[in-house]
Parts: structure tokens; C-alpha cells; sequence
């Protein structure tokens, strides 16, 4: 923890950065996102376990990049955000600096090579817990999933913190938003919950970085981040390709193999 | 005058099993899944006692979802259906005082001009029994609202708990009455030695009628874009919290037929200002959090002659990266007096 | 509000045979934004279109809806009629009440109500029609030729004869191809060099072409009209403008012993040389491979000699680029290569030899001046086996198509082999002959009856060698499948025509299609089998399928012609149905957040960058821009984006959106 | 006595091949039933996936997606990417509950009239034979008071 803060230090008093995103003390025992502009301010950031919420959401943010040049504590599923932000246009090397947090220490990463060989040696596997539940759901009939979704979903209220806490859900218009057509209903109803959620999944299938953030924003406690898990898993099975390897564009969705192998074209 | 009895917890079992005779639906905050949802009670341990639900209890009197009309396409004429809000009659049971109060808040906006027939209907409809807090958290801030935890306003029935187990039940409305006619004999006298378990205490954090003075001077504060820099624009929040009334229309059709609903919106939402021309009004996540504090601690004591809060904290709790508006009112209170 | 006509089409009895039409007109009438609906018995007819006409202008129509056979069928015609009637044609769209429904279903109330959802569909979309504009992009009039074989060189001549400029690119250092090779032709068995050569001189001195030989396409960009062509010139290591081909180089040469491919190695060249005596240009190429001076660092006799100092060691490749608005790939084929044959004996004996070897050996330029000898020992085989469908229609070890040239040269070689060896014995072993084609029947009848072959219908299952001698063993299947053994001093075997090595891969850089045995895909196998799918690129010759000569050239000259119709136009109009990034006023100014995760779906490159700058040009965004030259309008790119920011002209969201909705 | 179950059919189908398969039934006067209704698109790469789930929402009892075969796309690789879409969202929408016997994928080109009638005949027998789907259609009233 000294480590990051006094690299953050360093940093903002060469004022080789404009702001540190990281963790700080938040209400109770939990951490919040924290923006440090000033040296003598390092000391607010904290590195614990608490330490979940993957940050690289706020590198896309406006008001953020006004800051900028931006330093951000690093958990692996950000630094795999950072290039598939790269991946997508999203995102300029000169503008960001990873301090990726490695076991206690801190490793500063400026390039997205050094990033990507950071990543390379990130195993893929999600949470035990998370795996366990979507074993389990592959392994319900489709009747019982979709029960377990009707229940789950049936609590969205639509306030969109998933998406808004996701770093690929960086659009400024989503389709959700789009109402020439409408393509999803607005209103959180059954249908208009289940088509979001549809989409949303979707969506990330290939991008996903499987931070898990989405659920754990969710406050009614729907595991949607399953939905986006899962979707990148198909991905990774079916091409061998996934988000957040590369800062060079590998999307599964729109490449493909003349010997794709499907079992279900008739 | 209010009426005061007690009424002890095997007798309130009793009290919920007469609710639910009279064919009302009783719901309360209850334990699902880890998380207090306000479900259906059905013994009176179902009720938990202290603590915040996630999502309020608004939805029993303005649904997240509500249909307000269908109508059908018959060949080149649209038909249109009224529809009669259906709005069975509802006991809040165990609920919150705060929340209990916050009823008031969106009374104040469906019958302000127009009256809607649906809010009213369905709060008709609507017994609140509260129940005094003995525990709150570091979210909680009623006290800095001119409230308390065991505030009677908005109950019809308050309960209290007692040292001796049990509790004091305040009928305050003939609402409240009606419910106890219910069940008259699980209520006892109120014995002069009753003794209360103390309301938990919730330090105040600031004052919200000082509060209100010092907004009108902070408009261009560079406060706000501080504290929502981390604010993500999404809705939690708003769709947690039991006084946020905002609400858009929408019409569901097809060629054979279509529906006109209203659904729970938010400010907070970067398109909820956003204008068909492109231009966004709020088009900072900085002015649409100014505009939430402003529209609950000015705008509605100005125009409404209530605060727009009632201090519950919900979404303090439901923010995915705490912002936590005890705290960010409090330093707008602080930088306020340092002027 | 819009104002709809539904024009329903009896098609005489084939819709309203089936379909109650005036139920459907009443049923058209009654849905929104319908205000005028007919039936009448064809829609197509003059009488039916002018009525369409007259409605637009009397019921002041901005919608039309045509409920009659398939949008695939009459599309063109109504939507030009709305033209003609006053509204933007593609305010017109048909729902398919003939294909899709009287044709298909019973009579029926069923089968009327699905007509008239059919047409609310149509309504629904209509409704949602923007006017569009067809598209003009310019032409670059000049053709690029891949292959210069006698394929490329009539599409080259055809073409340049039009006044078009025409760029010949062949990879080997002459033009001529496989018919250079080719001793005579069937069936009129005239000497194929003496037909091919005035041909060949004639490109090369003709001012509309280019010939780029020993060059290789690199790269093709752009689209029909407007491609660019990155052209490499492989050094030859001559000086062209000095060289006077007078051949000093190749007599003084030091390495002799190469195979030489224009004669299938039945002789051998120098290390600088040119393929053949009428090779054009008759300038001759350093083989790099075998040159000494390339492999020590010594030699360099060539260049002492040279009388005129052509030779330049240190000549390296060249790129040229450029535009060019129409190609023709005419690359050609390659025969089935000698590994596939170890049961004939192929590469095994000496005088097992392929049908190409055998045209070199009948051929009066080849390396022994035509005289039939057997590559083994010189000698003058008595006895002569043809195996015909070598590798052809042969599942298991060949390829299962028809090389279809093979009957007719192999009786063609049978028969050159008579002339040529008097008293020789000649066999044939045959599955079919196919001798389809203006006197091809007869020729092989001639060979049989005038010149003797023998023609045994069946397989050979073995050759083998016998002390010193050939032994074929085989079938014949007429004569009840007796076994029988012919001791032949010479096996020919007519190998399958095959794909040109590459051919894959120059589809890819072409963005054509192929068949699953490599050869390019034809747009349409009867009604365009000279184009490609990708316009402005065409096909001749035995790239596309194995052809024999005169098909080549009726289809090279095809080619051409389609090149010379795209030239004639001042510029091309395009359907305007592609795809759309939008623009949005300020400060939004594009729905697209600059992902170009629709770049790599786009199948033709059509998706551009853009950066929109403020007055003072400094980029606020970066956002896809659909160039509409390139875009073909297949809307993979639309339901690809996320904030449905591109949408597809004719076929867009919110028209997919509206049909769905009326279902 | 109540009319026999007829599912409600949508089929989204490309231009180039199916569309013309379809219009090959046609001029090849095969029946098939009429259940179906077609949406015509340029290709296979242009079904939104959404249009799928859409199509049910609206209370379809089945789907039929058909375009070129691999190699024959007119576009030379719409159908490629749409095979991919297809991998992927076909396994979301089983993993959301979505009963996958009601989703027909197929390629018909513009040469198998037959395949078309039998495609068709086979999903409407199919769903038929499933029922309405119920458990999507009744959701459309679900969550609204």
C-alpha cells in the first residue's frame, strides 16, 4: 500500500500524471472510488482485498478525461479493460498508465505491450462461486433456467448501474436508448428485462473482461455478470478468441473462419 | 388524539393473520435471499425489525411498471380502453418511519395540479403500520431532515417496542383505526410503566432548512463536479428511493394494438434531459447530481413545502460506488459555512 | 401521414386462382395509411402500369405497394413505373403474393388472410421508405488482364480493339500458356503455335496494351470502376530496351543441364534463356536458382558476351500501381500432378508419361522435332497405351468432376501418334467419351475408323514393368469384363485438369468466390458465366472450369465484351441500397462511438474513418463512414453495431422493425 | 369446439438464396403450409439477433433464419458472420430459458426449392406440435400493474 502511494506521489508531483484513480475508505468497512489530483492526497488510496470494482470504467468517462493524463490502480480485469479499450479505439497509450497491483507490490505498466505480457500471464478462470452457478444453470433443464431468469430479472428495476458500471459499456448512445426504433422496451417489465439483458449480453460476448462489476453493482443482487460470462465463455470455446488480450482488435463477432463448426444449421 | 395500546408480538400474529382474513394484502420489509425486500408477510417473524429494504416500498402506490390505458386498432380507428388501476387493499407492516413519511413526498406531486386517479386510488387503498428504528447506520439521516426514527408522521399505526418485549401501538389515523377494528381484542391498555426500548440514536450531520438557505449560493459550487466525479449516471438511486417520483410515459403498440405505460425514471440518466435535437441540458454527470440535491433540499421545500428526502439512505446503500448523500450533504453544509 | 396505394395482381388465374383478391384490396383499404387499393388482372401489363401511374398522380400517392409475383421478378418494372408516376422509385415495394403464397398453398381462407398479412408488411415498410438516390461513381477505363495465356490474349485483344487500355500481367516470362505447349488442335489438327503466335506478336505490338510479363498482381484495392492494382515486375536481370534477343547469352551460358518446363523436362535449358523461340518478349530471364554467378559470386559470362550489355545483376524488382476499372482473371489451369498416379507408374517408369509430355513430343518445336520417341531410350515405341480419365471423375483418389478435355486430346494423340508412327499399335482405355462440340464426335469416330485406335471401354488397374517392358493391366468392361494385359513400350495419361496453383489465394486478394476445387465461382452458372460476384471483375477460360480452346476464347471474348459495355457508360449508377453511418447536428454529430468493430465484418473494405474537426480543425471525433462506392449494401456491418448508428437504405431498422411489428 | 392450434411462423431469409429458394417452391408449385411469414433481407449478415428474440416476444411461436450456403453468400461472407452470431446467441438464448426446438437455422440456395417447403413444413410441425409458446407470450403481461 505504501508502495502505490508513494508511486502516486511520485507521479503527481512530476505531475507526470494529472490524476490517480483508485480505491479509497468509503462508508463502513467498504471502498470507494477515489481521484487523487494531489501529491499530498496519495495517501487516501487504499489496497485491500475490498478492492474489487474494476476502475477502467472512468477512462472513458468525459469529465474524467478533462483531468488528463491518468494513472489507474489496476486490478487484472482492468488492465484486460485497458486493451480491449485500446482494441476498440477507445483509448490512446499516451493517456493512460497502468499501476497494476501484484501481489502487495505495485508494477507501473505504460504500454499496452507491457500491459498485454502483464495479461498474457493472467489465468482466464473467473470466480469459483460464479463458475459453480453457471455449471449449475447449464446443467438445469431450459425450463428451470428460465424460471431462474424470470425470478432473478423479475427484481431489475432497469436504473442500468450493470451497464453503467461496465467498462465496454462505454457507447453514448446504447440500444437501449434508441427508440427509432425501439428496439427494447423502456419500461422494466418482464419482456423489456429479459431483452435487455439479452442484448447486453450479447453485446459483450468477446468483449467481456469478466470483472464481474455489473453484478456486483446491481443492487437488487441480479448475478447479470453470469449472462456476460457465459457470453464470452461460448466465445472463448467456440473461436479460441477473447476480450482484453490484446490492444490490436481480435473481436470474435465480427471475424470468422470459413470452418466455423456448428452442429445446428440444417 | 391519537389512541395508544399495546399489543404483545404473539398478538401482532394474530393482529397480521385478521389482515390477511379481511382479504388485505399485508407486505413488509422481510428477509429474500440475504437482501430485505418488502414481500409478503405472513407471521409476524417475517418482519424484519430494523434495517433498510433495498428498494423502498413505493412501488405498492406507484408501480415501477403501470398501465395507464390500451387501446386497439380497428381498421383505420384506434379504440381506446380505459383502464381502472386494480388496487387491492394493502398493509405496509413493520415499515420504516421514514419511509413511512415518504408517501407524503410523492402525495405532494400527484395531487399537485392534476390529481392521479392511480397513485390515489392505490394509496386509498393503503395502511402504513410503522415501526420505531432501535438500530440505524452510518447511511441514516433522519435526524438531519427534522425527523426521528420513531417518527409517527405518515403511519397510520406506529409500533414501538418494548423493554418487556411487545410493543406500544399508536393509531394515528382512522385508517389506523379501522386495521385495529380488525383485531380489538389482541390490543391491551397502555399500562403507565410501558417502557420503550430507546430509538436508535442518529447524530445529526447537518440542518435541511439551513441547508435549503445555503443551496440558493452554491449553484456554481465547484463542489458538485468534486463529489460526482465518481458517480457513474445510472439510476440506482433514484429507483431505491421512496420519495424520487419521476416517471416517463411510453406507448407499446403494434399494428393490432397497443399500451400506454408509465415507468419509473431517473435524473440521474444522461437521456433523461437529452432533447431530440441532440442538445443535452444536464449534459454533465456534475449538473444532473446538483440537480438531484437541488430538486430534493431546494426545489421541493420551494414549491411543495416539503423536503424532496427523507433520510432513509437507500441510495446511499444502492450506489455501486458509494456516494453516500449523508456525507456529500454534509460537506455542502461545511463549505456553506466557510462561505 | 402517409398516403399508401396497394396494387393487388390477379396474375391471371396464379393469384387470384388462389387468393381472394378483392378481400385482400378491401382488407389493404382498412389498414392505416392505406388510401387506395385495386385489383386488377396484371399489374405488369401496360394497362396495370398505367393505372399504377395514374393513381400515384390522382390519389397523390407517396407510397406504393405492388402485391403480385416476386420483388425478385418485377421489382425493376413497378419501381420504375413509380418513377415514371411521380414518386421516388423506391417508394415502391412488393409484397409476393404469387411465390410465395397462391403458389404455394391451398385455395383458401387461410391462405387469403397470409395475402393480406403479406401486403400489410409491405404496407408497414413502405411506410418507413426514405426517397433514395441512385449512386454515381466514375469509371478509370482501362482493364487489367491476370493470365496471358490464349484466354488473357483474346480478352487483351478484344478489349484494346475497343480503344481501351489494357494491362497484360503474366507471371511466366512469355505469354502463350498451356496452348503454346500444345502440338496441333483438335479437331481440325492445326498446328496450335501457328494459330497462337500471330496472336501473341499481335499483343505485343498492339498501342492499347501493356504487357507486363514475369510480373505478378500484388495487391487489388478499390471496387468496380475504380480499382488500383499494385503490379510487381519480378527482375529479369535484363535490360528489356537493350536486349535484341539475339540469344548469344543462352548458347554461352556455362549451366545447360536444366530441365526445361516449356518442354515438361524432356530437355534442358541454360540458366538465362528464353521458355520457347516464339516466346514474346523474346528477351531472355535469369533463373536465379541455377545461375552460377547467383550461387558463387563468379561467372557473370553472359554479361562479357552480351553484345549489346543487357545483362544487369543488380536490376531488382519493380511496383508499379495502377488504376484500372475492369479485370479479367483468366490464370488458367494445371494438370494433376504425377504423385496422385503410383498404380500407373507414373515417376516411377521413364515412359509412363503425361498428356502434356506427349504434346511436346508431337510437337514440331519440341525437343525431338515431333518425331514420337520414348524418353527412356530414344526409341520409337511400337505399342502405346492412353489411359484417359486419369485422376478425373475419380472420388476416391482424383477429383470428382469431368476434366472434359481429355476424350478429344486423347484421341487427338492416338491419332497424331498414327500419322506418326506407321503401323504403331494404338489403345485407348476410356470410362465415356464425351465428344460434345462441332465436329467432335466425328473426330474420334476418325481416329477409330480411319486411323485404328482401339478403344477399350474400362479401367486400368495396374502398370507394371515386365523385363524391360511396359505391361498394362486392365478391364474391358464390353467384352464382359474380360482381364486383359497389353506390353506397351509407352503409357500417355490424360490427367485431370486442376485449379492453378494459387488460385485460392488470388481469390482471397480478389475478394471472389471459389468452388470447393479452387476454381473462381461465375456470378451465375447459366446467366452471367463471365462475371464474378464482386463487380467489375470477370472470368475466361479454365480458371472458372476445365474448357478446351474454342470455349476459352467465346468466353474470353464475352468477357471482354462485359468489360467493354462497363466502359462505355460515362460513369456507373449503383443501387443506393447500402449501408449509412448518420450524422447528427452538434454536439452529438454521430450516433457511432468509433469502435470499428464494423470494419473487420465489412466483407469489402468499405468502411472508412472519419474525423470531424471544429473550425479550427482539431478532431472532436472519430467516427465509420460507409464508402458508397465500395459498400454492397449487405447490412453485416449494421446489425454488427451496438449503437445502431449505421442503418441499411432499403432495408432499414426501422423498416425490418415495422414488418416484424405487423406480423 | 375451439380451432386447432396454427402457430404463428416468422422466417428472416436472405435475398439472394433463400428468398430465391423460396420463390423456386413457387414456380415449382410445391405446398407447403402457410404459417410462415417471410422477412426479406439482403443476408443472412444482416439479422440482428435481436429480430429473433423479437419475433417471439411478439408472440411468434417459431423462427426460421435461413440464408446461402457456406461459400455461396452473395456478399461472399455475410453468411460467415451470421453463422458466428448464431453460434453465440443461439446458446444465450438456450442458457436465458428459451426453448431452442422453436428456432430453425438453415441454408436453402436459390436451387433447393424443396428444401425450402420441407424446412418450413418441418418447423411448423415441429412448433405445432409444441404448442403456443406460452411461457414467453404470457410474459408480455408480467411485471406491469
Amino acid at each position: 500500500m505504501e508502495a502505490l502511494q508513494n508511486k502516486a506521489k511520485e507521479l503527481l508531483a512530476a505531475s507526470a500524471v494529472k490524476v490517480v484513480i483508485g480505491y479509497g475508505k468509503g462508508t463502513g468497512e467498504s471502498r470507494r472510488p477515489i481521484f487523487v489530483r494531489a501529491a499530498e492526497r496519495a495517501g487516501d488510496l487504499v489496497v485491500d482485498t475490498a478492492c474489487t470494482q474494476n476502475l477502467a470504467t472512468y477512462l472513458t468517462k468525459a469529465e474524467v478525461r478533462a483531468l488528463g493524463r491518468i494513472a489507474i490502480v489496476a486490478i487484472p480485469s482492468t488492465l484486460r479493460s485497458i486493451l480491449q479499450l485500446a482494441a476498440e479505439k477507445q483509448l490512446r497509450e499516451e493517456n493512460v498508465l497502468a499501476l497494476a497491483i501484484v501481489d502487495g507490490g505495485v508494477r507501473e505498466l505504460a504500454t499496452f505491450d507491457a500491459i498485454e505480457e502483464a495479461v498474457a500471464t493472467i489465468p482466464d478462470a473467473i470466480g469459483e462461486a460464479d463458475q459453480k452457478m453457471i455449471d449449475k444453470l447449464t446443467a438445469m433443464s431450459v425450463g428451470e433456467r428460465r424460471a431462474f431468469w424470470a425470478d432473478e430479472l423479475g427484481r431489475c428495476v432497469k436504473c442500468y448501474a450493470c451497464r453503467s458500471s461496465c467498462p465496454m459499456c462505454y457507447c453514448e448512445r446504447c440500444t437501449m436508448d434508441c427508440n427509432r426504433p425501439q428496439w427494447i422496451p423502456v419500461a422494466s417489465h418482464a419482456i423489456g428485462n429479459l431483452e435487455y439483458h439479452m442484448v447486453r449480453a450479447m453485446h459483450l460476448a468477446g468483449r467481456c473482461v469478466e470483472c464481474g462489476t455489473c453484478g456486483a453493482a446491481c443492487p437488487v443482487g441480479i448475478p447479470v455478470h453470469l449472462l456476460t460470462f457465459f457470453a464470452e465463455q461460448t466465445v472463448r470455446r467456440q473461436f479460441g478468441q477473447k476480450g482484453g488480450a490484446s490492444a490490436k482488435l481480435d473481436y470474435a463477432m465480427s471475424t470468422f473462419k470459413p470452418d466455423d463448426k456448428e452442429t445446428f444449421i440444417r | 388524539m391519537s389512541e395508544r395500546y399495546t399489543i404483545t408480538e404473539t398478538s401482532v400474529g394474530s393482529f397480521l393473520q385478521a389482515m390477511t382474513a379481511s382479504g388485505r394484502r399485508v407486505l413488509g420489509p422481510k428477509l429474500v435471499a440475504g437482501r430485505i425486500e418488502i414481500a409478503d408477510i405472513n407471521t409476524f417473524a417475517d418482519v424484519v425489525q430494523n434495517g433498510q429494504s433495498v428498494v423502498s416500498a413505493k412501488g405498492v402506490v406507484f408501480p415501477k411498471v403501470e398501465r395507464l390505458l390500451k387501446y386497439r386498432f380497428e381498421g383505420k380507428n384506434i379504440a381506446l380502453e380505459d383502464v381502472e388501476p386494480q388496487a387491492q387493499p394493502t398493509v405496509l407492516f413493520g415499515l420504516r418511519p421514514c419511509e413511512a413519511r415518504a408517501f407524503h413526498a410523492l402525495d405532494v406531486v400527484f395531487n399537485w395540479d392534476s390529481k392521479d386517479k392511480f397513485f390515489n386510488t392505490r394509496m386509498a387503498n393503503t395502511t402504513v403500520v410503522g415501526l420505531s428504528c432501535t438500530q440505524a447506520d452510518e447511511s441514516c439521516f433522519c435526524t438531519s431532515l427534522g425527523s426521528r426514527p420513531d417518527d409517527t408522521q405518515g403511519s397510520d399505526i406506529l409500533l414501538s417496542p418494548l423493554k418487556a418485549g411487545g410493543f406500544v401501538a399508536e393509531v394515528l389515523t382512522d385508517k389506523g383505526k379501522a386495521l385495529v377494528a380488525l383485531a380489538k381484542d389482541t390490543f391491551q391498555p397502555l399500562a403507565d410503566d410501558a417502557a420503550l426500548v430507546p430509538p436508535a440514536t442518529v447524530a445529526p450531520a447537518f440542518d435541511a432548512k439551513a441547508l435549503q438557505q445555503e443551496l440558493a449560493a452554491m449553484f456554481d459550487s465547484p463542489l458538485w463536479a468534486e463529489q460526482s466525479l465518481r458517480c457513474l449516471g445510472c439510476g440506482a438511486c433514484a429507483f431505491v428511493c421512496p420519495t424520487c417520483v419521476c416517471f416517463d410515459i411510453q406507448d407499446e403498440a403494434d399494428t393490432k394494438q397497443g399500451q400506454r405505460l408509465r415507468a419509473w425514471d431517473s435524473c440521474g440518466m444522461r437521456i433523461f434531459t437529452l432533447h431530440a435535437s441532440g442538445h443535452n441540458p444536464r449534459d454533465k454527470q456534475s449538473q444532473r447530481w446538483r440537480q438531484r440535491v437541488y430538486h430534493k433540499f431546494a426545489y421541493y421545500p420551494e414549491r411543495l413545502g416539503t423536503l424532496g428526502c427523507v433520510g432513509c439512505g437507500k441510495c446511499s446503500r444502492a450506489c455501486p460506488v458509494d456516494m453516500n448523500l449523508k456525507q456529500h450533504l454534509a460537506q455542502v453544509a461545511e463549505a456553506a459555512s466557510q462561505g | 401521414m402517409s398516403r399508401v396505394g396497394v396494387f393487388i395482381c390477379h396474375c391471371g388465374e396464379n393469384i387470384a386462382g388462389t387468393v381472394d383478391v378483392a378481400a385482400v384490396a378491401k382488407a389493404a383499404l382498412d389498414m392505416p395509411g392505406v388510401v387506395h387499393a385495386v385489383e386488377y388482372k396484371y399489374m405488369c401489363s401496360d394497362p396495370g402500369q398505367t393505372m399504377l401511374k395514374d393513381a400515384i398522380r390522382d390519389k397523390k400517392l407517396d407510397g406504393v405497394v405492388v402485391a403480385a409475383c416476386s420483388p425478385r421478378m418485377h421489382e425493376p418494372t413497378f419501381r420504375r413505373t413509380a418513377e415514371e408516376g411521380g414518386i421516388n422509385p423506391y417508394q415502391c415495394e412488393m409484397a409476393n403474393l404469387r411465390e410465395h403464397c397462391s403458389w404455394v398453398h391451398e385455395k383458401g381462407e387461410p391462405t387469403t388472410a397470409k395475402a393480406v398479412d403479406l401486403v400489410r408488411i409491405q404496407v408497414e415498410k413502405v411506410k418507413r421508405n426514405h426517397p433514395l438516390k441512385p449512386i454515381r461513381v466514375p469509371i478509370t477505363k482501362k482493364a487489367l488482364v491476370l493470365g496471358g495465356g490464349i484466354a488473357g490474349i483474346q480478352a487483351a485483344l478484344d478489349i484494346a480493339n475497343t480503344g481501351s487500355p489494357v494491362l497484360l500481367v503474366e507471371k511466366s516470362p512469355s505469354i502463350g500458356g498451356h496452348m503454346s505447349q500444345l502440338s496441333e488442335t483438335f479437331p481440325t489438327l492445326d498446328c496450335s503455335q501457328c494459330i497462337l503466335t500471330p496472336r501473341m506478336v499481335e499483343v505485343a505490338r498492339h498501342p492499347n496494351i501493356t504487357l507486363y510479363t514475369y510480373s505478378e498482381l500484388e495487391k487489388l484495392e478499390g471496387f468496380i470502376g475504380n480499382f488500383k492494382a499494385t503490379i510487381r515486375k519480378k527482375a529479369r536481370k535484363i535490360d528489356e530496351k537493350l536486349c535484341n534477343g539475339c540469344g548469344v547469352c543462352q548458347q554461352k551460358c556455362p549451366v545447360k543441364k536444366i530441365p526445361d518446363q516449356f518442354n515438361e523436362g524432356l530437355s534442358n535449358r541454360a540458366a538465362i534463356y528464353v521458355p520457347f523461340p516464339q516466346a514474346v518478349p523474346n528477351k531472355p530471364v535469369i533463373d536465379l536458382a541455377n545461375c552460377t554467378y547467383y550461387k558463387t559470386g563468379k561467372c557473370k559470362a553472359c554479361e562479357k558476351l552480351c553484345p549489346t550489355k543487357a545483362i544487369r545483376f543488380d536490376q531488382e524488382d519493380q511496383i508499379e500501381v495502377h488504376d484500372v476499372g475492369a479485370v479479367v482473371l483468366a490464370t488458367g489451369y494445371k494438370t494433376m500432378p504425377v504423385g496422385n498416379f503410383s498404380e500407373y507408374g507414373y515417376g516411377k517408369y521413364k515412359d509412363v508419361i503425361d498428356g502434356m509430355k506427349f504434346e511436346r513430343l508431337a510437337s514440331a518445336s519440341g525437343p525431338t522435332g515431333g518425331a514420337i520417341k520414348r524418353p527412356s531410350d530414344g526409341k520409337t515405341p511400337e505399342t502405346i497405351v492412353f489411359i484417359a480419365c486419369a485422376g478425373s471423375r475419380d472420388r476416391l483418389k482424383g477429383v470428382p468432376y469431368c476434366s472434359k478435355i481429355c476424350c478429344m486430346y486423347t484421341a487427338k494423340h492416338a491419332m497424331l501418334y498414327q500419322h506418326k508412327v506407321h503401323g504403331g499399335k494404338a489403345t485407348i482405355f476410356y470410362m465415356d467419351i464425351r465428344a460434345a462440340g462441332k465436329n467432335y464426335d466425328e473426330f474420334v469416330r476418325r481416329a477409330v475408323e480411319e486411323d485404328g485406335v482401339k478403344y477399350v471401354r474400362g479401367r486400368v488397374s495396374r502398370v507394371y514393368e515386365d523385363n524391360g517392358q511396359l505391361v498394362v493391366k486392365g478391364v474391358d468392361t464390353l467384352l464382359g469384363g474380360e482381364q486383359l494385359e497389353i506390353r506397351a513400350d509407352m503409357v500417355v495419361l490424360a490427367t485431370a485438369v486442376q485449379a492453378q496453383d494459387g488460385a485460392e489465394e488470388l481469390a482471397q486478394t480478389l475478394h471472389v468466390s471459389y468452388d470447393p476445387y479452387r476454381f473462381f465461382a461465375e456470378a451465375h452458372p447459366k446467366l452471367r458465366p463471365v462475371e464474378t460476384n464482386t463487380a467489375g471483375i470477370f472470368l475466361a477460360g479454365a480458371c472458372q472450369a476445365p474448357r478446351d480452346i474454342p470455349e476459352t476464347v467465346a468466353q474470353a471474348s464475352g468477357a471482354a465484351v462485359k468489360v467493354a459495355g462497363l466502359f462505355s457508360q460515362p460513369e456507373l449508377t449503383r443501387e443506393p441500397i447500402i449501408a449509412v453511418v448518420d450524422r447528427q447536428p452538434p454536439p452529438v454529430f454521430s450516433h457511432c462511438v468509433g469502435c470499428f468493430l464494423c470494419k473487420s465484418a465489412c466483407p469489402y473494405q468499405a468502411i472508412e474513418e472519419e474525423s470531424i474537426k471544429n473550425r479550427n480543425g482539431d478532431v472532436l471525433k472519430v467516427v465509420a463512414k460507409v464508402n458508397p462506392g465500395l459498400c454492397q449494401g449487405c447490412g453485416t456491418c449494421v446489425s454488427t453495431c451496438r449503437t445502431k448508428a449505421i442503418d441499411l437504405q432499403g432495408f432499414s431498422n426501422e423498416q425490418v422493425f415495422a414488418e416484424l411489428m405487423s406480423i | 369446439m375451439a380451432d386447432p392450434f396454427e402457430p404463428k411462423m416468422t422466417a428472416f431469409v436472405c435475398n439472394w438464396c433463400t428468398y430465391a429458394g423460396a420463390d423456386l417452391t413457387g414456380t415449382s408449385r410445391i405446398k407447403y403450409q402457410s404459417n410462415v411469414r417471410v422477412i426479406r433481407l439482403p443476408c443472412t449478415g444482416r439479422i440482428d439477433f435481436m429480430l429473433v428474440m423479437k419475433a417471439f416476444s411478439r408472440g411468434s411461436d417459431g423462427v426460421i433464419i435461413s440464408g446461402c450456403h457456406p461459400n455461396d453468400c452473395h456478399y461472399t461472407s455475410g453468411n460467415y458472420h451470421a453463422r458466428r452470431r448464431w453460434m453465440v446467441f443461439r446458446d444465450l438464448l438456450d442458457f436465458m430459458g428459451i426453448d431452442l426446438r422453436r428456432v430453425t437455422f438453415s441454408w436453402v440456395s436459390a436451387a433447393e426449392g424443396a428444401k425450402w417447403a420441407e424446412l418450413v413444413n418441418d418447423a411448423t410441425n415441429t412448433v405445432r406440435a409444441l404448442g403456443p409458446y406460452k411461457e414467453v407470450q404470457q410474459l408480455a403481461a408480467v411485471g406491469i400493474e
